[in-house]
């Protein structure tokens, strides 16, 4: 190794690129803005557990409204039409944030 | 036996015709995927197939790359199952072979789903009466049991070696009998419902199996300048003929059956006389390269000894056999199914009448990717691990 | 809603086609249950409302009388691709078809028939018992449906199947005719789900609604494990046959006049 | 940082530590092969004998681990699939240290995960390797066996963040990115997420002190980076030739 000095001030760069790449602690961290329904306060569950389970409980949710035939389930895709009117303000916001690509709206309607 | 000492060496694959037929399969395989995502991401309507003909060339290249898989591991378990030494040179090479033919296969069948991306959904939700899940099964641990019978033979575990031989053999029929049960069993389709279908496709598998292998062990021994015994090619051309003897008595046999039935009269005329070019790739295709032109060669004194001979009978056949599967899975779905006997049928759904399947260049270029793709790793294979006896001599070459 | 204003546009359309149709149409037989009722089309006496009864009770049935089945007509056709956005590409070998119109020629000669087919719904689907991973199912009241979520796109189902019940998506559908329902993303195999999201809210499926509204009311839908419904009456008035019966899966659709 | 609940200060204040032991420790411990004075020159024979032929071998032992796969191919086979499946971990996730997540990135995510969650079968191929195998179990020193096991941990903590008990993602990538920048935010209190977290800044922490240093090393191993030219140029040791 010719440079050591060169060679860790180059590693040290690299391994720093984030943090120039953030604005240098100037900004604060992003976070998703997403627009509240109008016509109610509380989803069916506490905002906590929709944050993080929303799929888990669509997902299992479906299993018995397809299979069973039971559309009187709490947790339908149809359901969070009834609040969420736009789609692009409020789900895509999170999804779009997080990396996220799910592939519900390819067939389940919502505006 | 004596118990003839084989030394197994990598390859040199240093050549500059290595490296190109590395590139020249490497290109083609990327192809092939490349096909499979253009699939994947537009939808099938990129292919040949239809509403009518679902099932198109990628199964057909499944169907055909397993049979070539278990053929294949038949001939190497033969060393150490029945005691044939002299096969022992091949048993890596063949061993080797068979478990990347059948993860091609496999790549041809889960690439051909509509949702490839779905690929966890058979490990948390599966139908066990399903003849594909079976198969999905029976697939996945015999690619397992190949890998460790190779294992086996390179860390020379003999007695391991003779026991995974021997559940090789056994594990080959099973897959064969449940490919061919895939067709066989389902009871909707005239051309498919046989209970001939799974020992045919076993017979199949071991002719066209030994045919790759006999082209495979020539290539490799050849471009590797490696000395190979004619008395071993010339064994396996025998084993070749009489496999050949068999499938030609079974398709026979199943052919006879379904014609002799006045009910089926339709059916066999489109298949075997009218058919237009799927009655020619039967009779030329699958009965004259499959069967019929090999066997002369292989029956004729005069030609069944001479390796030039010997090896254009192996390529016929793996054409031949080719189109076998092809006449297997494409005209089952061209002739249309009876629903209202006695009536015609006319509807928006390409209703009673022969719906024809051409073959789109997505799927020529997906078949041939994923071969190349299994003809890839082979290569590479030989380079990296000790897969290739120093010199494959039959026994009287000891 | 403006998307039921469009759906029930849609429905009238089908009607005033419908209407000009029954005018020319011609009723080759007339049926003997037409005969035994005075007259009266028995699947009009059929409402829109279904009797569903406790769970794993039912099991839904349609009967078909090809007697008044007409050519022109396509009101059952029209409707369901209406109600379950099932895609038409203009091109005959991708279209989708959940129920389709055929004509049957005798090969003897004799009188055309005119008739729709659609998934028999069998109480032995072999779909179903060769789909790898349970993606069809029968549901508690005998409707065979696809799991659209779990669907791998093999496409065993469709050599299976002796009906040509099922189709594959094989491109991108376009919008939604009806938003309520979903429709597809392409690479699944679909088919008739006798409008199971209408049954479960009391309703009939959309193609036997709209054949008694504008069609020739000659789909009569009920539960054939009620004796006392209208579908039990007609079939033990009526000689009713399903397709291909020889094979054994117990269609659970039957006709009159094949 | 006054709104901070304690749970996230201690993590805060935990990730930057681990952060700052993790860069120093690795420049400490490259900045000492750096300077390591090599007296001769020992390249291993047969050696490129151009500086092209020596970075050639380097990309091609850092691509494909090629020394290695001469030595022992079993041991190849594991540790290979093992770091490209850490490719896949990484992809997985970058989504939450980048905004806004750039289309491709998100686009490759189901493929990724289809590999990503293959990570604890090559580790415990290896565990079972240092174990089974006499040789290795002789030479294996519970260093070795620690290492692999924390990894899997981690490896087994995300796949349970991923598959058995959700955590709120969005939460997760904001308390990440106001770390990176400097302006802490709250973290969402999910066990499986201070498990995996915990695990992580363990492993940080005692990365530069342990064999992991490996992938930095490989650039200053005097065998592997050393022309194989003495008869045409003498070596001269650097502080010798002063």
């Amino acid at each position: 190794m010719k440079r050591p000095a060169a060679t860790a001030a180059a590693l040290l760069a690299l391994l720093a690129a984030p943090l120039f790449y953030a604005g240098c602690g100037n900004a604060k961290a992003p976070a998703p803005q997403l627009t509240k329904p109008t016509n109610a306060t509380e989803c069916v569950e506490p905002a906590a557990t929709m944050r993080a389970n929303h799929m888990n409980l669509l997902r299992h949710e479906r299993d018995n409204i397809v299979r069973e035939g039971d559309r009187s389930r709490k947790y339908r895709i149809e359901g969070c039409a009834q609040c969420h009117t736009k789609r692009a303000e409020f789900c895509d916001r999170c999804h779009d944030y997080a990396g996220v690509k799910p592939e519900c709206f390819d067939c389940h309607y919502l505006p | 036996m004596a118990n003839i000492k084989t030394k197994f060496t990598v390859i040199e694959g240093n050549s500059a015709g290595y490296w190109l037929l590395v590139a020249v399969l490497g290109l083609l395989s990327l192809g092939g995927f490349w096909s499979s995502y253009m699939m994947f991401l537009h939808g099938h309507y990129m292919t040949g197939m239809t509403n009518a003909i679902p099932w198109g060339f990628p199964i057909v290249m499944a169907v055909y790359l397993i049979g070539l898989s278990a053929g294949s591991l038949v001939l190497s378990a033969l060393s150490s199952v029945f005691g044939r030494t002299e096969f022992k040179p091949l048993a890596r090479i063949s061993a080797l072979l068979a478990a990347l033919l059948l993860i091609g296969a496999l790549m041809c069948i889960i690439l051909d789903w509509g949702r490839p991306d779905r690929i966890l959904v058979p490990f948390y939700s599966m139908n066990p009466r399903s003849m594909f899940s079976l198969n999905g099964m029976l697939y996945s641990t015999y690619i397992g049991i190949c890998f460790v019978y190779l294992w086996a033979m390179f860390n020379h575990k003999e007695k391991l070696v003779k026991l995974l031989g021997f559940t090789a053999v056994f594990w080959a029929v099973l897959v064969h009998s449940g490919t061919g049960a895939i067709f066989g069993f389902v009871g909707a389709r005239e051309l498919y419902h046989s209970p001939l279908l799974p020992p045919s496709f076993i017979a199949a598998a071991l002719s066209s199996g030994t045919a790759l292998m006999i082209l495979v062990l020539y290539a490799t021994f050849k471009f590797t300048g490696r000395q190979l015994d004619d008395g071993l090619i010339r064994r396996l051309g025998l084993y070749l003929a009489v496999f050949i003897a068999v499938v030609a008595y079974l398709v026979f046999i199943e052919n006879v059956t379904r014609s002799y039935w006045p009910g089926n009269y339709a059916v066999q005329k489109f298949l075997l006389l009218f058919g237009n070019k799927y009655s020619l790739i039967f009779w030329i295709g699958m009965i004259g390269c499959g069967l019929l032109f090999p066997f002369i060669i292989l029956a004729n004194p005069a030609t069944g000894k001479s390796i030039g001979w010997i090896l254009v009978a192996s390529a016929l056949v793996v054409i031949g056999v080719l189109a076998e599967r092809y006449i297997i899975v494409i005209p089952g779905q061209v002739m249309p199914m009876e629903m209202f006997p006695g009536y015609h049928i006319a509807g928006p759904f390409q209703d009673g009448r022969m719906i024809d399947y051409y073959l789109s260049p997505m799927e020529i270029l997906f078949g041939a990717g994923i071969t190349a793709f299994v003809f890839f790793l082979y290569a590479l294979s030989l380079k990296f691990f000790e897969m290739t006896p120093d010199k494959a001599a039959g026994e009287s070459g000891n | 809603m403006p998307e039921m204003d469009r759906r029930s546009l849609l429905k009238m359309g089908a009607a005033a086609i419908a209407g000009t149709v029954i005018g020319n149409g011609v009723t080759l037989y007339t049926s003997p249950a037409r005969a035994e009722e005075g007259g009266g089309p028995p699947g009009a006496a059929a409402t829109n409302a279904l009797e569903i009864p406790s769970k794993g009770k039912a099991r839904w049935g349609m009967v078909i009388d090809n007697n008044k089945c007409t050519a022109q007509c396509t009101a059952c056709t029209a409707a369901c691709r209406t109600e379950n956005n099932v895609p038409l590409f203009g091109d005959e070998r991708y279209d989708g078809h959940w129920i389709r119109k055929v004509t049957l020629t005798p090969e003897r000669g004799g009188p055309e028939k005119h008739l729709p087919l659609l998934c028999n719904h069998c109480d032995q689907p072999p779909c179903q018992h060769v789909c790898p991973v349970a993606a069809t199912f029968t549901r508690h009241d005998g409707i065979v449906m696809i799991d659209k979520h779990r669907c791998i796109g093999c496409r065993y189902c469709m050599i299976a199947c002796p009906y040509k019940a099922r189709t594959f998506v094989f491109k991108e559908t376009s919008e939604w005719t009806n938003k309520d329902v979903p429709k597809r993303a392409h690479g699944v195999v679909e088919k008739c789900t006798f409008c199971a999201h209408l049954i479960d809210q009391g309703k009939i499926p959309a193609c036997v609604e709209a054949c008694n509204k504008s069609g020739e009311g000659a789909m009569i839908f009920g539960d054939l494990n009620n004796p006392g419904s209208a579908i039990v009456k007609y079939i033990r008035a009526v000689a009713t046959k399903g397709i291909r019966e020889d094979l054994g899966l117990e269609p659970k659709v039957s006709y009159t006049g094949i | 940082m006054g709104g901070l609940s304690l749970l996230s200060l201690v993590y805060v204040a935990l990730s930057y530590a681990a952060a700052a032991i993790f860069v120093g420790g690795l420049m400490r411990k490259l900045w000492g092969y750096a300077v390591t004075p090599n007296p001769l020159c020992i390249p291993t024979t047969p050696s490129p004998a151009t500086k092209g032929g020596v970075v050639a071998r380097l990309a091609l032992n850092i691509v494909a681990f090629a020394d290695l796969f001469k030595g022992n191919r079993w041991t190849w086979i594991g540790g290979y699939a093992f770091h490209v499946i850490l490719i896949a971990v990484t992809v997985r996730h970058l989504r939450l240290f980048i905004y806004p997540v750039p289309p491709l990135l998100a686009e490759i995510q189901p493929l990724a995960l289809l590999i990503a969650m293959l990570l604890p079968l090559p580790l415990v191929y290896l565990l079972a390797r240092r174990k089974m195998v006499d040789r290795y179990a002789w030479i294996s020193s519970p260093a070795d066996y620690g290492v692999l096991i924390l990894i899997l941990l981690i490896a087994l903590s995300g796949l349970g963040l991923k598959f058995v008990s959700h955590s709120d993602l969005v939460g997760i990538k904001h308390f990440l990115l106001g770390l990176l920048m400097f302006s802490p935010v709250d973290m969402p209190a999910h066990p499986a997420f201070i498990i995996h977290l915990t695990l992580v800044l363990m492993l940080a922490v005692y990365f530069p002190y342990s064999k992991l240093v490996h992938a930095g090393g490989v650039f200053f191993s005097p065998t592997r980076m050393m022309v194989d030219d003495p008869r045409e140029r003498r070596h001269i040791n650097p502080w010798a030739a002063k």
